[in-house]
């Protein structure tokens, strides 16, 4: 079994992980790690089973320099959303008080 | 031939109009003067073919129809003079001489029309503005009357329409004189039981006969009397136009109709001898009469050998009934007005005894016409209508008699200039006819003869000492109408009934408590198909209904708005189920179930 | 695109452009949206004179313009639609007249108009639809375009009515589509042919058709309020006075019936549909219709809901005649359908004068009416009459027709159904006359908007049509046999359908 | 000459950069001239692949599967119609509606030109990873529009929809990784031949992830959560382009993955899943609509419904023989289309209720067919799409849908057509109901501006027209 | 011996996901998110993928970590603020989840079918065949035309330009968006502006021009060895935040025009550049002599904007929500 199909059988793990826990997570802040779980564990695949005979394969790397942008992206924003999220928990809290 | 038509409806119309209401008053009493003159003045045949007219009509003036005309138009414009003077102090003369008119030029037009669209477009023109001359003075009788007359008139004019849409389904055109022969080919006998029933109505046959002593009576008097002289004729002139007569043999509705008409005429007798009023008594006596024109009908479809002598005599007593029946009511108005002076007691007297058969007089011309004609009939009918004619003839004279009796309780009061012209008239034109009849050379033999001066001299006879000697019927007394206040008790009844139970609209409503399901569907099921909103409520009848609940109508709206909107059945579960599905471990959780689900059906599938 | 191909986009859009432009014209300009609304009216009535002319000279004028392949919107003037388009465009332009004066003073005219005018469109479009497709493309067309109308008066029982109206027509419209699309799956095409379309099909398709058949009839009943599907009818009557009367006369419920008349005679052809004994089963409904329509009728004490009732009745008639297999029955029907339009708009353009002059709206109320309104008790006497069949009004010849086709399609039940109808007609007609013209007034009216000025009952806007269309009733029955009545028409289109047939 | 195709992408990310460099709440001009640009170019290239056909488009010139292809067919042409020819009415009403109402606009037109430049994207590419990105970036660009206007609502629904869409995202992104493994490429037109229908058991997974993650984001039903909040609370300019096209991008993706890529694994089964979830959607979503008190709810519950309808088409194209699946493609798109321009309308339309009502409570509408009949008449025109009346071109779409159907013996969809159709009114004339009734005390209309009526008006009359013109649609559709 | 150093890793990657994941502390979640993003770090360079490795260790556990920590912290101390109230946060219970059986049901079939979800991964990946296509070979055999001797940045800005291209507008589109929610509270004055962060305040002058410096190397070495815009963006990225978290650079969520022009500027040259080739082919197609020369253009540009964009993605957030 190459390094690769090995990372690559992580990565399915992770994903279903990730999976798991962004649906059942209740906090967002966990479910944006479980986000980036899930967003890790496809990487690996990708990169992993590509390469799975030994051989490196810059284009699945390439992908994954994209993806990796993509998830920051994302998990910005979405934490960005989260804070707006619960500062406007606080204002309702406030207001109720 | 038209003007003799529109005419009167110009007239109507001018008499309607204020500016012009002048002129049509003045001219109306002449409306039936055309007519009259067309009757006597031009050629036969001719038919009149006005293709582009309702659905093609024909005009023509057959040896039938100018009878007809001839006596209607006479009778009418008698009638139009007398009412000119009569109704002198009406304010509301012109609606009733607008009515007059129109019912003129219906009558009319049942004379000369030649097909049936038109024959019946006249009947009903006739027989929808005489309402107007029934409920003329607006008393209470006058609008049960007229109630009752217009019942009769609706129910007749549909079997009416039924029995010619038949008759021309058979026949394959209609125009006549084509229709009634073609049709008779084949004779379609519900056709001419429904006209029987539809005529029978116009010409009084008994049960159908309701609406005649109750509609004269109430009537003004020129009115009444051409309800009675002749309107009551356009119905047997119908029978006449439409019944296979003489082309073939009809037995069991011909055996009908001489029944009834023999029915008719003896017990026209009995109930106008119960009667307390001298119009209700004449308007008996028409159904008498009637009855023996029945007969002779009837005898007609028996025997079509018999019918060509039955024709001339139908027609001859129609013309004679027309006048003296005609003169009766004029002369009773008169005498309503004068009081029975000499004079109006002798114009009286001349046409009652005409109505009788006294001989030498119209009546016993008929009569002794009539049994002549009937003898041609198979046997056994010549024997027994021989005898039971002399008996009616006799119940006639009776009548009369009683009519005389309660016309000579009159006490005069009220205007009467101008009345008696017209009646005078009239009585001139019965004896010249009576005298122009006696001229022909075969009822001259027969009349004049023993036998013929005894047979219409001993019901006469029969009738003067049963009047003066038995008086026992006068205790008999029949409310106007006979059956028809049973009959009235009874369709109230069952409308109660009826109303009460709501029978047709019982089932979802009663069934739904029962089962326990109060949902919506049902709900709008149940309006689709039950029409809840408004189910008749008790006594809500024609004329009398009473203001609708509102409730009711407001309670099945809501409901349908509900099952319309599903709005409170959405609010509470689903809701429930909806904000569920927005929490992530079970929207989550069916998205991987359905991953699953989905994976093993393309997997698998 | 040829003159004859253009014909019948120009009657479309006589009625569609004013009805836009009013829809965005201010509330006050009264003078320029009558101008909009009659000038349309009369532009339409023109073309379709030249329309009649042609096809009487044996021309054709068809529009066709493809939207699916395969599927066209087809604009045909053939006989039968120049029927119904002639009366649905002389009835607009009355009932616009009428309605102007009606509405006079009331707020949302433009609003009142502009739909007036889009239903009047969808209406001829109806009558012209050259394929199934087209008819419901306009049928659907319809009921929108009448929603506004119906609850116009934006009162609560006015806006139950439309829901109402929504959820009967909707779902009629619904099934329809239904069998529409099946037709076109087995077809492959839904064009009206001479004949009927469907009878190429092969006796392996009888029940399907047959199904086909019940959900096409299913879906235009409920327009024309066959029962049990009539329930909209009598509610839809809150709606102001002109739109009733466009309502039952023109525009829905004509709308429903002339469908019937189409796939009888179109879509299925009446032989083919004979074959598949469908149409006992309909006259039987039109019967039942014919009866209950008339019965309830006698229960209302509200004179639109009397008159709604009668509606339901009188166009079964319809119905009851094309189901009639023969010449004769069909001549009935397709008259009647000119017929009960001209009678019942004149019945509800009376009523409408009544409320709007004195408000009366309940038959209780209608006591001495005659004197103080007696024109418009004239031509209201006029129509009741001719609904009941008396002659000579065009009722009558309706009647007539229908009664002979019944005898010759060898059903005389529907005889006697027809003459017990009249006898109903009669009994919840003649009191209404009875107390217009014979019962004495006591008492005030209701309420008397517009007193007579002049010597003029009420406003001239509001006599005259009802005036004139109780004059067409007299002269279409009067007339009937003359060249160019509609009875006339409607024997060209008899004629037409059953070709071995010699009028 | 100017080749339209990657202008499609260029233009809108030009003007949205230049947009943000101007500074917030600028570049509306620009975004409007960009937009009529793009227009002409969508049209100018629908009329090359009508004319010429089909056509792949390499860029960097490498061609797959170095590089990374994009093609343009009937469906992608048409599909990118759509997006400019409800993008341009939106971009005016916008202007309008931020002009009248600050609330949100500062970063609307750098995020609407990304989301355009992403839709186009997505419609053009033909690579499976290329795909992801573009997903990405028009499911980003969404939730910051959603965003926008900043309120609790709205960030809630933002972010519900970001982790949902990021989900759906995640499963695709897996997709195309075992996709890469089992074949070594990424391009779609190199990997439709290797597939069949042995395929290993991954692809049948990546197939199953990838679909079911577009449907998340396509909120088919139950996956729908996320869009009534996210749709419903946004501005109406941000719910109308969201409502009317993001989720059309994905339903297209869907489309092309299940017709072309993935045609070898579909199933009957699976197809009839499709087909099944759509009825649902078309009911649940239907009857929620109608439990709505809220303007903006109910029309975003009536997209959670006519999304159903797009569903429908599964069952009926796939293994059902070349007549009945050609027309339940082409009722399919037509359905895509006429919602979109339909829903488009409607939002604005409630939008313009809301800017001169200030609320949008439906029980409370009464005067609006007064005082902006208009807006009420774009309502109701774009419900006659939703009802699938005639002529709109909701009816040509439900017309070929259901002769589809029927050819291919399907009652059951037929059925659920019609009672969708039906509950559509219900829900429909509810909003048209109360805007009859008259005004109620104390209400103020403000006046709004022209702009905001006009171009929601123009929006609806379009999907009303659709259906008269919808042969020349379908052939362009056809053409690829 | 390097099997099971693959097999600890992979066990220390699954162990510390799952542990952020399942941990009730959110700051020991965090923490123990930032070890798993050094881990994949580590796989990457395990892979032989230095790039992603690079990346992942900059931007996946670095910047992610100081986002996370931030709003951590941020979380914190609004919660401190309503004395009393400890995570659940308003946001969890806005998830409508309550504490009864169907939840335990939910979660555990939830968790069941993810389970199934992964082993059925794992047994596909077992089973897969070898792939039919070989891009390795086709990216060696064209590396010469692609301007730059290293594959991993050939692939990135040539092969595949166009995904880079749509990558750079996603970060720039997350950073409008952060901007969008984050508007509501305007920037304070500058953070932190106590003595005590003096030390801190050294170093950061220090790092700062290094990083600089390490960013220019990066960016130059992109062509031919692991490194490139986005890592090196991401080192100027992190001074930043650097700068900020001593007080030296303030946060802010609107940006003024110069910085807009920066944000903007790496898109709008790689918009530039690629529409600018069309004139000679297809879009993104640099003629082969001038390939090397424009990658190097754009990579500049996107390094300056990626750095500025990076950095704005948390200045924007930090400055935002600090009063």
């Amino acid at each position: 079994m190459s390094a690769g199909l090995l990372y690559a059988l992580a990565g399915a793990a992770l994903f279903a992980l990730g999976v798991a826990g962004l649906i059942l997570r209740a906090h967002p802040l966990r479910k944006i790690l479980a986000f980036n779980v899930m967003g890790s564990g496809a990487f690996l695949v990708l990169v992993g089973l590509g390469q799975r005979d030994g051989t490196a394969d810059p284009v699945p790397q390439a992908m994954v320099l994209t993806g990796i942008v993509v998830a920051i992206a994302a998990t910005a924003l979405a934490l960005a959303l989260a804070r707006r999220l619960l500062e406007h928990g606080n204002e309702r809290e406030e207001t109720d008080a | 031939m038209l003007l003799v038509l529109l005419l009167p409806l110009l007239l109507a119309a001018l008499t309607l109009h204020p500016p012009s209401r002048r002129v049509g008053l003045a001219l109306a009493p002449w409306a039936a003067l055309p007519a009259l003159l067309l009757a006597l003045a031009t050629p036969a045949g001719l038919p009149l073919e006005l293709s582009w007219l309702l659905l093609g009509s024909r005009f023509g003036l057959d040896e039938t129809g100018r009878l007809f005309l001839f006596f209607s138009a006479a009778l009418w414009l008698a009638a139009g003079h007398y009412a000119r003077a009569y109704l002198a102090s009406d304010p509301r003369r012109h609606v009733l001489t607008a009515f007059f008119l129109v019912t003129l030029a219906g009558n009319l037009g049942v004379c000369l029309a030649l097909d049936a669209a038109t024959f019946y477009l006249a009947f009903a023109v006739m027989t929808f503005a005489a309402y107007g001359l029934v409920v003329h003075t607006g008393g209470a009788e006058a609008l049960r009357a007229g109630r009752v007359y217009l019942v009769m008139a609706v129910l007749g004019e549909g079997s009416l329409l039924a029995g010619l849409l038949l008759l021309v389904d058979a026949a394959g055109t209609h125009l006549l004189p084509e229709m009634t022969h073609l049709a008779s080919l084949d004779p379609p006998t519900s056709a001419y039981v429904l006209l029987f029933l539809g005529f029978g109505v116009k010409a009084g046959v008994p049960l159908l006969h309701m609406w005649l002593p109750l509609a004269h009576p109430v009537a003004p008097t020129p009115a009444s009397a051409v309800l009675s002289g002749v309107m009551i004729k356009a119905g047997l002139l119908g029978w006449l136009r439409f019944l296979p007569l003489g082309e073939t043999t009809l037995p069991g509705l011909g055996a009908t109709m001489l029944g009834l008409g023999l029915g008719a005429a003896f017990f026209g007798v009995v109930v106008g001898l119960a009667q307390r009023d001298a119009k209700t008594v004449l308007a008996y006596s028409s159904i008498s009469q009637m009855g023996f024109m029945t007969l002779a009908v009837g005898a007609g479809l028996l025997a079509p050998l018999a019918w060509l002598p039955l024709l001339s005599v139908v027609g001859f007593y129609a013309l004679h009934h027309a006048l003296a029946k005609g003169a009766l009511f004029l002369g009773l108005g008169v005498a309503q007005r004068r009081g029975f002076t000499l004079g109006v007691r002798l114009g009286l007297v001349l046409p009652a005894l005409a109505l009788a058969g006294a001989p030498f007089t119209s009546g016993a011309l008929a009569k002794v016409a009539l049994s002549a004609a009937l003898a041609t009939l198979p046997a056994p009918w010549p024997m027994w209508l021989a005898g039971a004619m002399g008996l009616a003839a006799a119940g006639t004279a009776l009548l009369m008699l009683h009519f005389l009796d309660l016309a000579r309780r009159q006490r005069g009061r009220g205007d009467s200039a101008g009345l008696l012209p017209p009646w005078f008239a009239l009585l001139a034109l019965l004896a010249a006819v009576t005298l122009a009849w006696i001229g022909v050379a075969v009822v001259k033999m027969t009349v004049l003869s023993w036998p013929g001066f005894w047979s219409s001299t001993w019901p006469l006879l029969l009738a003067a000492a049963v009047f003066t000697g038995w008086r026992g019927w006068r205790r008999l007394s029949i409310p106007a109408g006979d059956v028809l206040p049973w009959l009235e008790r009874l369709v109230a009844g069952s409308w109660r009934i009826a109303t009460v139970n709501r029978l047709p609209m019982i089932a979802v409503r009663d069934i739904a408590p029962v089962l326990r399901v109060r949902s919506r569907l049902l709900a709008a099921c149940r309006t689709l198909f039950v029409d809840s909103e408004n189910r008749p409520q008790r006594g809500q009848f024609l004329p009398d209904s009473q203001p609708h609940s509102p409730a009711m109508g407001q309670e099945a709206g809501e409901k349908w708005v509900a099952a319309v909107d599903l709005q409170p059945t959405i609010t509470k579960s689903d809701r429930l189920l909806e904000t569920r599905l927005r929490a992530w471990p079970l929207a989550g959780g069916l998205w991987l179930l359905l991953l699953a689900v989905f994976f093993a059906a393309l997997w698998l599938g | 695109m040829t003159f004859n191909e253009t014909l019948p986009l120009l009657v479309l859009a006589s009625s569609l452009i004013p009805g836009l432009i009013i829809f965005t014209l201010p509330e006050d300009r009264h003078g320029l949206r009558g101008a909009f609304n009659l000038g349309g009216a009369v532009l339409k009535l023109l073309f379709i004179a030249v329309m009649l002319w042609g096809v009487l000279g044996g021309e054709s004028y068809e529009f066709r313009l493809g939207v699916l392949p395969g599927l066209d919107l087809v604009f045909r003037a053939d006989a039968l639609a120049l029927l119904f388009v002639t009366l649905s465009a002389v009835l607009w332009l009355l009932t616009t007249t009428y309605a102007i004066g009606y509405l006079e003073g009331s707020p949302h005219r433009s609003r009142f108009f502009g739909f007036f005018s889009l239903c009047v469109t969808a209406t001829v479009g109806v009558a012209m639809a050259g394929n199934l497709f087209t008819f419901f493309v306009f049928y659907e067309l319809l009921t929108l375009s009448t929603y506004p109308l119906v609850v116009h008066r934006g009162t609560p029982a006015a806006l139950r009515a439309g829901g109402v109206y929504l959820a009967y027509t909707l779902t009629g419209g619904a099934v329809l589509l239904a069998g529409v699309v099946w037709l076109y799956g087995l077809l492959g095409q839904v064009e009206f042919t001479q004949g009927g379309v469907a009878s190429a099909l092969g006796p392996e398709y009888a029940g399907q058709l047959q199904l086909i058949f019940i959900l096409l009839i299913a879906g235009m009943g409920v327009k024309a309020a066959l029962v049990p599907l009539h329930g909209w009818l009598p509610r839809a009557m809150v709606a102001p006075a002109p739109v009733s009367a466009l309502l039952h006369a023109v525009a829905v419920v004509k709308a429903g019936a002339f469908g019937i008349v189409r796939v009888v005679y179109e879509v299925f052809g009446v032989e083919f549909a004979q074959s598949l004994s469908l149409l006992a089963p309909l006259a039987v409904v039109a019967a039942i219709t014919i009866l209950w329509g008339s019965l309830r009728a006698l229960y209302q004490d509200d004179l639109k809901r009397r008159l709604a009732y009668s509606t339901i009745s009188q166009v079964s008639y319809i119905v009851l005649g094309v189901a009639m297999f023969g010449p004769v029955g069909t001549i009935g029907g397709i008259v009647h359908l000119v017929h009960q339009g001209i009678m019942k708009i004149t019945l509800f353009f009376c009523a409408g004068n009544y409320a709007e002059t004195l408000g009366i709206h309940k038959i209780g109320d209608m006591d001495g009416v005659g004197r103080r309104m007696p024109w418009t008790t004239v031509a209201f006497s006029i129509a009741a009459f001719g609904m009941i069949g008396l002659p000579p009004l065009a009722g009558f010849v309706s009647k007539w027709y229908l009664g002979l086709g019944a005898l010759e399609a060898g059903m005389p039940w529907a005889l006697a159904v027809l003459v017990a109808s009249s006898l109903l007609n009669a009994a919840y007609f003649l009191p209404m006359l009875y107390r217009a013209w014979f019962k004495p007034r006591i008492g005030a009216w209701p309420e008397e908007h517009i007193p007579v000025t002049k010597g003029r009952e009420t406003s001239r806007l509001l006599l005259y049509p009802p005036l004139i269309t109780a004059a067409a009733t007299l002269l279409a029955g009067l007339l009937a046999a003359s060249f160019l009545s509609p009875l006339d028409w409607a024997k060209l289109v008899a004629a037409r359908e059953y070709p071995h047939w010699v009028p | 000459m100017l080749d339209p195709l990657p202008w499609l992408i260029l233009l809108p990310l030009l003007w949205a950069t230049l947009a943000f460099v101007r500074g917030p709440g600028r570049g509306g001009r620009l975004a409007m001239a960009g937009l009529l640009l793009q227009l002409a170019l969508a049209g100018g290239l629908a009329g090359q692949v009508a004319g010429e056909g089909a056509r792949v488009y390499a860029v960097g010139g490498w061609g797959a599967p170095l590089g990374i292809d994009l093609a343009v067919d009937g469906l992608s042409a048409v599909m990118l119609l759509l997006a400019q020819a409800v993008a341009l009415p939106l971009a005016v009403y916008a202007r309008a509606y931020y002009a009248a109402h600050d609330d949100g606009a500062r970063y609307f037109w750098p995020l609407t030109g990304t989301l355009l430049a992403a839709m186009n994207a997505l419609f053009l590419a033909a690579d499976v990873f290329n795909l992801y990105v573009t997903l990405e970036l028009l499911g980003l660009a969404a939730v910051g529009l959603v965003a926008s206007s900043g309120g609790a609502g709205p960030v809630t629904a933002a972010l519900r929809y970001l982790l949902a869409t990021l989900l759906g995202s995640g499963a695709y992104l897996f997709g195309v990784a075992l996709l890469y493994g089992a074949y070594g490429s990424v391009s779609l037109t190199e990997l439709a031949p290797l597939l069949g229908a042995d395929a290993p058991l991954a692809v049948f997974l990546a197939a199953a992830l990838m679909l079911l993650g577009l449907m998340l984001k396509t909120a088919l039903f139950p996956f729908h959560f996320w869009l009534p909040p996210a749709h419903g609370g946004a501005p109406a300019p941000v719910s109308a382009l969201l409502s009317a096209l993001v989720v059309k991008a994905s339903f297209y993706l869907i489309l092309r993955l299940w017709l072309d890529l993935f045609a070898p694994l579909t199933s009957v089964a699976a197809a009839q899943f499709l087909g099944l979830l759509g009825a649902a959607a078309i009911l649940w979503g239907s009857l929620m609509a109608l439990a709505q008190t809220r303007l903006k709810m109910l029309v975003a519950y009536s997209t959670v419904a006519q999304i159903g309808y797009l569903f429908l088409l599964f069952p009926l194209a796939t293994h059902t023989g070349a007549l009945a699946a050609s027309g339940a493609l082409q009722g399919g798109v037509m359905q895509a289309l006429s919602h979109g321009l339909a829903k488009a309308a409607m939002f604005t339309a409630a939008g313009t209720v809301i800017l001169s009502l200030g609320r949008d409570d439906i029980a409370r509408l009464g005067g609006v067919s007064s005082r902006l009949p208009l807006t009420l008449f774009t309502f109701a025109l774009a419900g006659v799409t939703l009802l699938g009346l005639p002529p709109s071109g909701g009816f040509t779409a439900k017309w070929l849908l259901m002769s589809s159907a029927l050819h291919s013996g399907q009652w059951g969809w037929v059925a659920v057509m019609i009672l969708g159709g039906l509950l559509a009114t219900a829900y429909v004339f509810k909003v048209l109901r109360q805007a009859f009734l008259p005004v109620e005390a104390g209400t103020k209309f403000k006046p709004v501006p022209r702009m905001l009526e006009w171009p929601a008006f123009l929006l609806a009359l379009a999907s009303l027209l659709l259906g008269l013109r919808a042969g020349e649609v379908l052939s362009l559709l056809g053409a690829g | 011996m390097s099997l099971a150093f693959d097999l600890l890793l992979i066990a220390a990657l699954l162990w510390s996901a799952g542990r952020a994941l399942t941990t009730p502390d959110l700051f020991r979640a965090v923490v123990l998110f930032i070890v798993f993003g050094l881990l994949m770090a580590l796989a990457w360079a395990r892979l032989g993928a230095p790039d992603i490795a690079l990346a992942e260790a900059a931007i996946g556990a670095g910047l992610t970590g100081a986002l996370l920590l931030d709003a951590l912290g941020h979380l914190r101390s609004s919660i401190r603020q309503k004395s009393g109230l400890i995570a659940p946060s308003a946001a969890h219970r806005s998830e409508g989840t309550g504490n009864n059986t169907p939840t335990y049901f939910l979660n555990g079939l939830v968790i069941a079918l993810s389970t199934v979800l992964g082993l059925a991964l794992v047994w596909a990946l077992l089973e897969l065949p070898e792939p039919a296509v070989r891009l390795p070979e086709l990216v060696a055999a064209e590396m010469a035309a692609s301007g730059v001797a290293h594959p991993v940045t050939a692939v990135l800005l040539n092969f595949r330009g166009y995904d880079t291209l749509l990558e750079v507008a996603v970060l720039w589109l997350a950073l409008l968006g952060v901007l969008t929610v984050a508007r509501a509270r305007m920037p304070g004055p500058p953070r932190l502006t106590r003595s005590s962060l003096k030390v801190p305040r050294l170093l950061a002058r220090v790092l700062a021009p290094l990083t600089l410096l390490v960013a220019g190397y990066l960016l130059w070495a992109g062509a031919h060895q692991p490194g490139g815009a986005f890592q090196a963006g991401a080192v100027l990225a992190a001074a930043a935040v650097l700068l900020n978290l001593a007080g030296l650079l303030p946060g802010g969520a609107t940006p003024q025009w110069v910085l807009r022009v920066g944000l903007g500027f790496g898109l709008l040259v790689f918009l530039a550049v690629a529409a600018a080739v069309m004139g000679q082919g297809t879009l993104l197609q640099y003629p082969p002599a001038w390939a090397g020369a424009l990658i190097m253009l754009i990579e500049t540009g996107l390094t300056l904007s990626i750095g500025l964009t990076l950095a704005g993605l948390y200045l924007a957030l930090s400055g935002a929500t600090r009063k």
